[in-house]
């Protein structure tokens, strides 16, 4: 067991991989030298050298689309693109190429590529730097969509995309970096589309992704002293390959659905597992199932603005607790 | 026909030059190949056996031809929607391409793909590619793969005028210099984007070798209707690719005889621009060619007739095949074969 | 009034606009001389001019970035992205560009234009050029989000979409293009936000966008006449501003919703309805809210592939059948 | 310092030339303004009282001078994250550029954009884009729109050497230069992308002049330390501009003193290149020019305290200004002032 934080997790969860096959490469911009303007990659240079892990142009598109050609023909690469947002300058590989090339073709083509970003907010970066994509991704066929919340699951889910076959946008939450956790030593190999309850509870269910999965975890600690709401949280996770059973068997438990995203409200993954549940377990739910998100804005740059935008732990406590006065 | 087009003046002697006869032979009947299942597409879409779009490249045979036999078994093609001739000049059987355009199960890809998106991994064919320029970056990867590899293999992607105006164009061909990758690109200047002369929107007068410079690159233009310039291009470039010293563009001067697609009649084009380029019809120059080297005319005509008869049996057979079976809708999104996104 | 069809309605919505506001130009590819790739903008050269109709290369970052820098200093753009999968390749200007700078600059600049695309399945054109992109649009916050089924609304609403002080996306669908429909003489003006109950009902609420309109009507006249099933159909047309009141009103009135989409399953507008339908009128429900939509999938080409991968008449009847049975 | 600058070297006879007098203390005054509001951003990082991220223009004064003070009213300004100089260049108050950066209600964009996107519409500044190339085919439209309307103004389009190997960059410069539009590419070369030297990722020596040619323009490179060379260079491409012979695309030759950004303590450059560089400090060499084209050095002294008290001030109204109300949350998301998506 070592502590270890988040963005050393990254560190660690590609030097794992790419210690296990010579197949797995590495590029984007400023990863190589700089060590990733989040420091995120720090070293892996000088264990893998400039073949495997390399700097590239401001180019976004071939970023992608060179990642695609390599898996195409036999590499397993990870490819940073350094801000989420900036998956909008290279959006045709992540709608239209990466995850149709399988279909098109009948099955004979295969691209097994990682793609890695920094997501959502926190950080004061303004409406073009903070954004959370989750959404972005999970409404596109033929993607699989990884987004951890601990050090631990950032090497464990890591590993687990980069031996995909298939290929996975791993989003990780720039502000949860610097975030510390405790991680097994030795290799953690983890499994996609298995939801997580951090904390179990049987009034509702609070489900969350990557920084709102601490959030919605103080919340319930909260709802439960304060208010006596004994809510179980879960970590989603995984958006696609989507862990609907444990949401299902939770909510056939708890009989109250709550969702906390952080992207904006419209088409998120919140409404998605809403409009699930909605329909498949109707008759469990005992209140109207309700998403706590970021409004529908561009997100501001002000640090008290921005905290008023996300979600956070006194939202969630007093929209829950107004839901379950009902 | 009286005028002989220049590039065809050439002496009997050098028919055993660098290409020699066997090449040739075999150049000039895949030309043949893939004009008459072209035209053959295109008699199908009259019939309504060929649904969705479809973007010939009649005229274009030698570009396809000329890159494709010089090509190693292993060197890739990424092509676009216009990409039959290049699918079907690395091999894939005719049938298999019919098949696909006329929606049948006995299709390249069972038709979940498509006229504008034929694969044929085992040929070297790693796809079809419908959004303009999305493929030169995945060119690039291949190459790179190559180069990490160190397998030998060159990574050829070809695609058209109007795509050097694209910005992954751009970053497709800064990133293939930067990292000196075994990467060969194709511009087909065919002269239109769809329906609007390239020169219109382009700010130099040649669309790709007016661009290589910005890459540090040689500016290549070449005769793209004459299958043996084309052909020694493309030899060179591969060597050089696989000498690794990386890509190449080459822009190749060519002519599309139909519309844009299935739906276009052409009509924008200046009266008398179709004929002269019919002049200068590639099958024409390389037939007359052949000739002139001495090769017997009942070869060249047996060849045509042969021809002839293979596309008339892929038509047979695929209209003869069924269409494909509902079940596969929901195949082949994932790895594991399904599509299941969820538990 | 004059029978028009879909395609030429869009001819006749931008001429009424070009001739009224000398500030409306409009760009895009082989748009002008060759009258668009779905003969949708035939005469407007002729009309208007080659310098308020002016083709472009194919650049669509540089199209929709030139109608984002004409409409902050003064213009109202038309801008016309062939199909609406290439909003990947501009997907930065969708996303991060002309929906954010209003908010950032705390006002100061706007951005009224109008992005015109060929929407949605059914002309057997494959994965990349068949898709139905609602959802891109939906999720980002700024943009206004327009979808029409006939000919008159498509003047009516690409009317109100270009005098509109926001950005608006306009798509149209390739598969009504040939549709015909009474027109009525004169100017058109329609209001975006205001959905339209096209077949009132007291059964159950069906809500449909496009091409799914006369589908969704047709399988309620079936559902009518062949089971007693009395559905409201509703077409949405404006999914931001959304009428959430028409939707809201209607479940109040039938108790049950049904949500008929043409976009992958995914994070579609039907998730987003049916979340605030089950979150505000919870209580009003009698039985789950169900969507029926495009499977999760990229699109095949070959037509009965593509036929039963969208939503027909006969899957809507059959599934609000059995869902009202139960 | 005893080796002076190369373009220093004038003499005194030549202050009344195209420039003159009142125009280059102008250029003096804006430089050392601009510098110092920098470095004080810097201090209140250092205090916590910026928040956020920050891109530093130290170093690279003299080019958003030279080519601010070469506009009219009325002429726009398109900038990067790497914004504040062009923006206060172009007349924005420090105390609402300082307040933005530290998010008070005094701020620019009352804190709503941040430093990455300074926007002053009525200076001309429209918008600092964060997403790198978004803003060139952006200045593209705002041309356009001139030409359009017969508006006599030029949009000028401010960059780095990192931005020319993005899409964005090509489409752009294809599109200005067959509309012939009124628009100015400037590329301030400071040799990085963020921790990359611009020549491990580029193709070609000069990122962006190395390219001009393959849009037809001519490739001006210029020296970006010496603000008298840049405002001619200006002065010549927004003529042209103007004059309606079309786009111009300038690589001023800098470099920027600090990191990237707050984040970034530059540790990737080799030693000695900073020191090279303060060799040439833009302020130094116009400084050292005006003494000798005889300007009192009083007068000198007087500017540069001037711009300390001007900064000061500024610096106190920030500190005593209010945090934005809470309320600017949700406003200006549509015309109407308000964020509805719904009713
Ligand atoms: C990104 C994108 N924009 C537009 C189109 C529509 N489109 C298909 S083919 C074509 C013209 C391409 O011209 P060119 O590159 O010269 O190739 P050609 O068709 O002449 O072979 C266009 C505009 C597209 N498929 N993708
Ligand atoms: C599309 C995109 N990719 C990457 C980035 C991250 N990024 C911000 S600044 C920068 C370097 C830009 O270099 P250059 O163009 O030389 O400008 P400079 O910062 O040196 O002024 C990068 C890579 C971005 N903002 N947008
Ligand atoms: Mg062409
Ligand atoms: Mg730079």
């Amino acid at each position: 067991m070592a502590e270890l934080t988040y963005r050393d997790a990254v560190v660690r969860g590609i030097a794992q991989e790419m210690a296990r096959d010579p197949d797995v490469v590495f590029l984007g911009e400023d990863v190589a030298k700089a060590g990733g303007v989040f420091k995120a990659t720090v070293g892996l240079l000088e264990q893998f050298g400039p073949l495997r892990v390399r700097d590239t142009p401001i180019s976004e598109q071939a970023i992608l689309g060179a990642a695609m050609g390599a898996a195409m023909t036999g590499l397993k690469p990870i490819a940073e693109i350094m801000f989420s947002d900036f998956f909008a300058v290279c959006f045709d590989y992540i709608a239209n190429e990466i995850p149709k090339g399988r279909y098109m073709s009948n099955g004979q083509t295969k691209c097994p590529l990682v793609v890695r970003t920094g997501n959502g907010g926190g950080a004061r970066f303004g409406a073009q730097h903070s954004q959370s994509v989750e959404n972005w991704c999970m409404m596109i066929p033929g993607l699989k969509v990884v987004a951890p919340s601990t050090p631990r699951d950032v090497i464990g889910l890591l590993a687990a995309s980069v031996r995909d076959p298939d290929p996975v946008i791993f989003l990780e939450h720039k502000s949860l970096y610097a975030v510390k956790g405790e991680v097994p030593d030795g290799e953690i190999l983890d499994t996609l589309g298995t939801a997580s309850i951090v904390r179990p509870g049987k009034d509702a269910t609070i489900l969350a992704l990557a920084l709102m999965v601490p959030r919605a975890f103080a919340a319930a600690e909260k709802l439960k002293s304060e208010f006596g709401i004994d809510c179980e949280v879960i970590d989603v996770r995984s958006l696609v390959p989507l862990d609907t059973q444990a949401i299902l068997n939770s909510v056939a438990r708890t009989h109250r659905l709550f969702t906390v995203e952080e992207n904006p409200r419209l088409c998120g993954w919140g409404a998605e597992i809403v409009s699930i549940v909605a329909d498949e377990a109707f008759y469990e739910l005992d209140g109207p199932p309700v998403r706590i998100t970021t409004p529908h804005i561009p997100l501001p740059a002000a640090d008290i603005l921005e905290d008023l935008a996300l979600p956070s732990v006194d939202r969630i406590v007093d929209r829950v607790r107004r839901s379950m006065e009902n | 026909m009286t005028k002989k087009p220049t590039l065809a003046r050439v002496s009997a002697s050098s028919m055993n030059d660098d290409i020699g006869e066997q090449l040739r032979l075999r150049m000039y009947r895949m030309q043949v190949e893939i004009r008459d299942a072209e035209q053959r597409a295109f008699d199908l879409f009259l019939q309504n056996l060929v649904k969705g779009t479809s973007h010939l490249s009649l005229g274009q045979e030698a570009v396809a031809v000329g890159f494709a036999c010089a090509m190693k078994p292993g060197d890739l093609s990424f092509c676009t929607y216009r990409g039959h001739a290049h699918t079907l000049a690395r091999g894939v059987p005719i049938e298999a391409v019919l098949g696909e355009l006329m929606q049948r199960d006995n299709g390249l890809m069972r038709g979940k793909g498509g006229s504008m998106h034929l694969t044929s991994e085992k040929h070297g064919v790693m796809g079809s590619y419908a959004i303009i320029g999305a493929h030169l970056p995945i060119a690039c990867g291949a190459a790179w793969r190559a180069q990490y590899k160190g397998d030998s293999d060159v990574s050829v992607c070809f695609f058209g005028d109007g795509t050097t105006n694209i910005g992954a164009f751009h970053e497709a061909l800064n990133f293939a210099a930067v990292w000196k990758l075994p990467v060969v690109f194709v511009c087909e200047n065919n002269l239109y984007m769809e329906y609007t002369p390239i020169s219109e929107v382009t700010a130099v007068e040649h669309p790709a070798a007016g661009r290589a410079s910005a890459y540090g690159l040689d500016s290549i233009i070449i005769d793209g209707q004459d299958a043996d310039e084309v052909y020694r291009a493309a030899v060179s470039a591969y060597e050089k690719a696989r000498a690794g010293h990386g890509p190449s563009l080459i822009e190749c001067k060519t002519y599309r005889y139909s519309g844009h697609s299935r739906a276009d009649p052409a009509k924008y084009r200046p009266s008398g621009e179709l004929d002269k380029w019919l002049k200068r019809d590639p099958i024409k120059i390389y037939r007359e060619r052949l000739l002139q080297f001495g090769v017997d005319e009942r070869v060249v005509t047996e060849i045509e007739a042969e021809s002839k008869r293979k596309i008339d049996e892929a038509t047979e057979k695929c209209k003869a095949a069924p269409m494909p079976s509902l079940d596969i809708l929901t195949t082949d999104v994932y790895a594991d074969g399904g599509w299941a996104w969820r538990n």
